[in-house]
């Protein structure tokens, strides 16, 4: 086995840049302060001056323009990386990422791909407010003829981008701001990871977390605290949110007859709300007790950092919630 | 002025020829629709085809041609068979989309003919997309964008007439002025409506054409790709001309007079070059009706074909959601 | 009891825009081709000579612009309608309806209100291929500041609106272009409806079917059938996709023991998998199986009616569905 | 000139005095960063208070005010109580927004203060549409909209542009073109960068001022407000003004030399004014000492206010999601 290195989120995003450029001279980055400014945060500071201005691409502020440009690239046999810098930006991209990049293959009857990546920075936890802290993975991963991937670990956020860019297909990944500056260790030469399969993160007999994103660390962290008490929790990040890989978190719940579904988006018509209906049609029978949810409060994120945490949950809420499921 | 005397007989004849083809088209396509034989939504082309034809003959085959979902005219003008457009609005597995698209996705890759983009405005960042991909791949390829009055409007117009001029890439903006968009006409949705004095405020050289004169049009698309080859600049053109018929098979025309219509009848693209074509001895009567019986025959087989064509199995329905092959 | 009338849902909604402008002057109706070419959809045929063109706004195609200005006539006191021709149009203009429409009150500490009314087309049903078939209510329904509709009968898709004018926040209505022509029989004097409740428009014992916009009418015919063969079925139309009311459902669900979800969006993270979510969490012990969904085919809408047809549930799919759910 | 002289000593201090607050503030905001009592994002205006003072002071208390992210200084010239933004800025329930908005999301209804939007052009739609709101109304209410160079690329300026331009409506588009957008220079986000060159592709009278000169500023905005108010049609007033600090409190500056600031602080547009109010003897040195005195005890109080302020209560998170009251 290989060594382990130490590594923040956002390094291990750009390494995955670093690398996927060097290997591939049809890849390039494109979006709002990439490179000038060196990434809104950071993640891509340097690279302009490794690659030039033609690789590393300053963007006016135009979503729509720029993600429709990476479609059209990626269309004519470029591999574009496209950043939006937030996910609360991607509205005004969506109609090229819903209705093209979605659309061309299937409505072409095959003739088109569009091998195009679109990386997003995503998520609360920085106080940013309303308009600055969406969890919009639900939106995607409704929508046929993409991938949509969710970077919940530092691996994930290191290895997705590597083999995203081998994908015919469009692939969105959704990175997680407020992680970015949070060290971990993975395996110096972690590279390319899996892109189809959910991934279990800790064994356990007694319930089922179901998690992705934000909630990856939290849930691991509550399985910790969880274990002190005598409760095995299994951990489960679904890591790809479409198409979503079911027989992971399917095979779990047969095993602990228990779950538990943790997300950070707000709860109505989410990422919980298809892991649990795929659980009700699958393993009805195996359940113990019904499966529950941890959500986003349904407002629009506020601005206290006190109201800011209660609109999400936290570790806290995780073992509580697990323990009043477990021990009624 | 230089042009006309540069037109020979032959080539006066394919472009008559390639006009006539799209006036009958259209007029069968109508046919087929009342029919039922077509279905969906259906927008012709009559009365405009002074623009695709004259504006597609000067490009070359390594060039890319978008256009919107009233393209038909686009893409025979492209050389894209007719049968398989034909077979692709009957639905049929042997369209030029395989069916899945019908008369507002046409593509055919192998013209470089990208559609058939059915959402106003949203293939316009995508053509600026393919040619900063010429650019990179360094390419000898322009990349022609097709769309309406209507269009323009859109903030994607002006995010692509930018992103355009910024990257100085090779693109050629045709606009197609009919002065209606559905049924609002042009003063409703342009304070300015001299189309053509939008491009200065990007710094992109621009033209206005009557774009009911087939020479003029072939004169100023020469001009344009001309520059655009040479300098490697888009330039935008604009083509003012009208649409003979409804804005689909769903309009009652309540916004417009029929003495207006007529008006702009007087002014028909195809007598005015078929005149032209005489007057200059480029062409006899007899060989116009050589034209008009050889183009019957084509669509007589454009019909035969989209009928003989088969329905795509039911089961079929999700192949090329995602791409079938890995390496693209 | 009032009379029946015979009445198109295109008419239902047309009597609704009319009483609602005669009734209030600061309600006014703006979108695309509402005026001089009677509405896309004809819905608004002949309102522009009532009202005049400051009441009946034609707009440029700039449904960000348009919707954002409905937004700010709203915050100034007016009623505005915006009318975004159908829900495939809409992604350009959801940054402004989820980051402005949906904040403003929240963030503003409650100074804010955006008395906003947005129609649209939604639907499947009319040939028109993968742009412009789009069931988007999912999208819709997961935002918080939102009331999101979906007028699935024809006393709805008049009543809604009216009621929709009184809300001190922004409603979305969904309309369902399939069913414009369809004539049913409402009461003469229909008018303002419930907005916070779902409906049971059939009661039943052995079996909840849910469902919502154009899935109601299917579900009611489903359901005739079904008590043909002696299963009598519930049915039930949420009405509200957002807040949605499960006090309705689970009640029923309580009852017969037994639900099946159809809708016709797109099945991964919709409304059908939060309905089944809701019932796992809170009537688990209800169940006498587990709840089933059928919903539509994940796969961008092709064009050929038999491939249409065989993306969303039809009738005789609920039908063999409650057959297997009930007899397997 | 003719401004210069009707510019009385009392007007004069009342100016200098909102120049200087602005100034005091924002520095004092960035200390209270450091300290993280203030948190999210904070943009600050220094350097730009020429624009903000200049243009307000020419509206009347009716007119309707909008603004971006970097909106401290609109609010404290449009009159917002510094107690109250800073309150906002502690996230304290005495915030303007009570608390719920932070530095990017100011608003204060009682003085037509409308925001503090966060999405970049997001609020130019809203704009025009209270400005068609007012001429609905038959209002004397100019709206003035704040937004920077980098906004002016996103399709929304196009579309709100033509919009007005369309509709004829009284507002007032005030461009703060300070050469970046985040750190992008101009040069890479518009191909034309005299951003008043923009006006006439929409027949909108166009004016660019140097927005570092108070008095040049105050002459432009009062002949753009006389016109709209004049014609009831929009303005666009661009002001070339500069930032001294950074983007934001994330921002290492790697984007611009250190020399390039130096040369623009040489433009401080605080003591330009100071200078030309002490030559001509409309202020003197005690007064303004005075000023500063004054606006050190304003800024005190701010401080001690949003510290004594209270925390929204946790339970209290999901008010104003809908409103509380059906009628408004
Ligand atoms: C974004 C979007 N909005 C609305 C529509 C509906 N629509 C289809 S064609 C059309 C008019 C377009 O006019 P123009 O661009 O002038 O092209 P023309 O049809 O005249 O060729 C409209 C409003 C659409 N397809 N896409
Ligand atoms: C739609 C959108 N895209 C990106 C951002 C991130 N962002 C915030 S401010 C900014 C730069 C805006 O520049 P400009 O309009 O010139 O205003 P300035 O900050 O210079 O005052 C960017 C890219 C955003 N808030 N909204
Ligand atoms: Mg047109
Ligand atoms: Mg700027």
């Amino acid at each position: 086995m290989s060594d382990l290195i130490k590594i923040t989120y956002r390094e291990a995003i750009k390494q995955a840049i670093l690398e996927s450029m060097q290997k591939d001279d049809r890849v390039f980055l494109m979006g709002e302060d990439v490179g000038n400014y060196g990434g809104a945060f950071a993640v891509s500071k340097g690279l302009l001056k490794e690659f030039g201005p033609d690789r590393i691409m300053d963007v006016p502020l135009s979503e729509s323009g720029f993600t429709g440009a990476g479609i059209g690239a990626a269309l004519a046999g470029m591999r574009p990386i496209v950043e939006v810098m937030t996910v609360n930006f991607s509205l005004l991209a969506m109609d090229q990422i819903f209705n093209n990049a979605a659309t061309l293959l299937h409505m072409s009857g095959g003739q088109l791909n569009v091998p195009i990546v679109i990386r997003m920075g995503c998520g609360i936890g920085r106080q940013l407010a309303a308009q600055h802290s969406h969890s919009w993975e639900p939106f995607f991963a409704h929508v046929p003829g993409l991938i949509v991937l969710s970077a919940g670990t530092h691996e994930d956020a290191r290895g997705m981008l590597l083999s995203a860019l081998q994908s015919p297909d469009p692939v969105i990944i959704f990175e997680y701001t407020a992680m970015l500056n949070l060290e971990k260790e993975i395996p110096s030469d972690s590279g390319a990871v899996e892109i189809t399969k959910a991934k279990v993160h800790r064994e356990g007999k007694d319930i089922s977390l179901i998690t992705y994103g934000a909630g990856v660390y939290k849930c691991m962290e509550a399985a910790v605290s969880l274990a002190a008490e005598g409760i095995d929790a299994e951990v489960i990040d679904l890591r790809v949110l479409r198409p979503m890989d079911e027989e992971t978190f399917l095979a779990s719940v047969r095993k602990t007859h228990r779950a538990l579904v943790v997300e950070e988006a707000w709860k109505s018509v989410s990422i919980s709300s298809e892991v649990v209906s795929r659980i009700m049609e699958k393993a009805f029978f195996d359940l113990d007790a019904p499966v529950e949810r941890l959500c986003g409060v349904e407002v629009p994120i506020p601005y206290p950092k006190h109201l800011e945490d209660a609109s999400v949950p936290q570790v806290m809420d995780i073992v509580d919630k697990v323990k009043k499921m477990l021990r009624p | 002025m230089e042009k006309k005397k540069k037109l020979d007989a032959k080539e006066g004849q394919r472009l008559l020829h390639q006009m006539i083809l799209i006036r009958r088209f259209e007029e069968k396509s109508a046919e087929e629709y009342t029919k039922s034989k077509i279905r969906g939504f259906l927008h012709l082309y009559v009365g405009e085809e002074a623009v695709a034809v004259g504006v597609i003959q000067a490009l070359t085959e390594e060039d890319n041609v978008l256009s919107t979902y009233r393209e038909h005219g686009h893409a025979l003008a492209r050389g894209v068979d007719p049968k398989a457009i034909m077979a692709e609005m009957y639905g049929k597995l042997e369209g030029c989309s395989k069916g899945r698209g019908g008369s507002m996705h046409l593509f055919d890759a192998t013209k470089n003919f990208f559609g058939g983009n059915a959402i106003v405005s949203g293939h316009l960042p995508i053509a600026v997309g393919m040619a900063l991909a010429a650019k990179k791949q360094k390419k000898n390829k322009v990349t022609c964008c097709f769309f309406g009055d209507g269009a323009a409007a859109e903030g994607e117009f002006h995010e692509s007439m930018n992103l355009s001029a910024l990257w100085q890439v090779p693109v050629l903006f045709v606009c197609e002025n009919n002065l209606y968009a559905m049924g609002t006409a042009i003063r409703f949705t342009h304070s300015v409506q001299q189309l053509e004095k939008k491009g200065p405020a990007y710094g992109i050289e621009s033209a206005a054409v009557d774009g009911m004169d087939l020479l003029a049009v072939m004169e100023a698309a020469e001009k344009a790709v001309k520059m655009i080859r040479e300098t490697g600049k888009p330039y935008y053109l604009v083509c003012n001309t009208y649409r003979f018929r409804a804005h689909s098979m769903f309009d009652a025309e309540l916004y417009r007079e029929k003495s207006e219509v007529e008006e702009w009848k007087k002014k028909d693209p195809i007598p005015k070059f078929q005149d032209f074509l005489l007057k200059e001895n480029l062409i006899s009567a007899g060989q116009i009706a050589e034209i008009e019986t050889a183009v019957e025959e084509e669509i007589r087989k454009a019909i035969a074909f989209g009928e003989d064509g088969t329905w795509e199995e039911t089961g079929d329905l999700t192949r090329f959601v995602y791409s079938e092959t890995q390496s693209i």
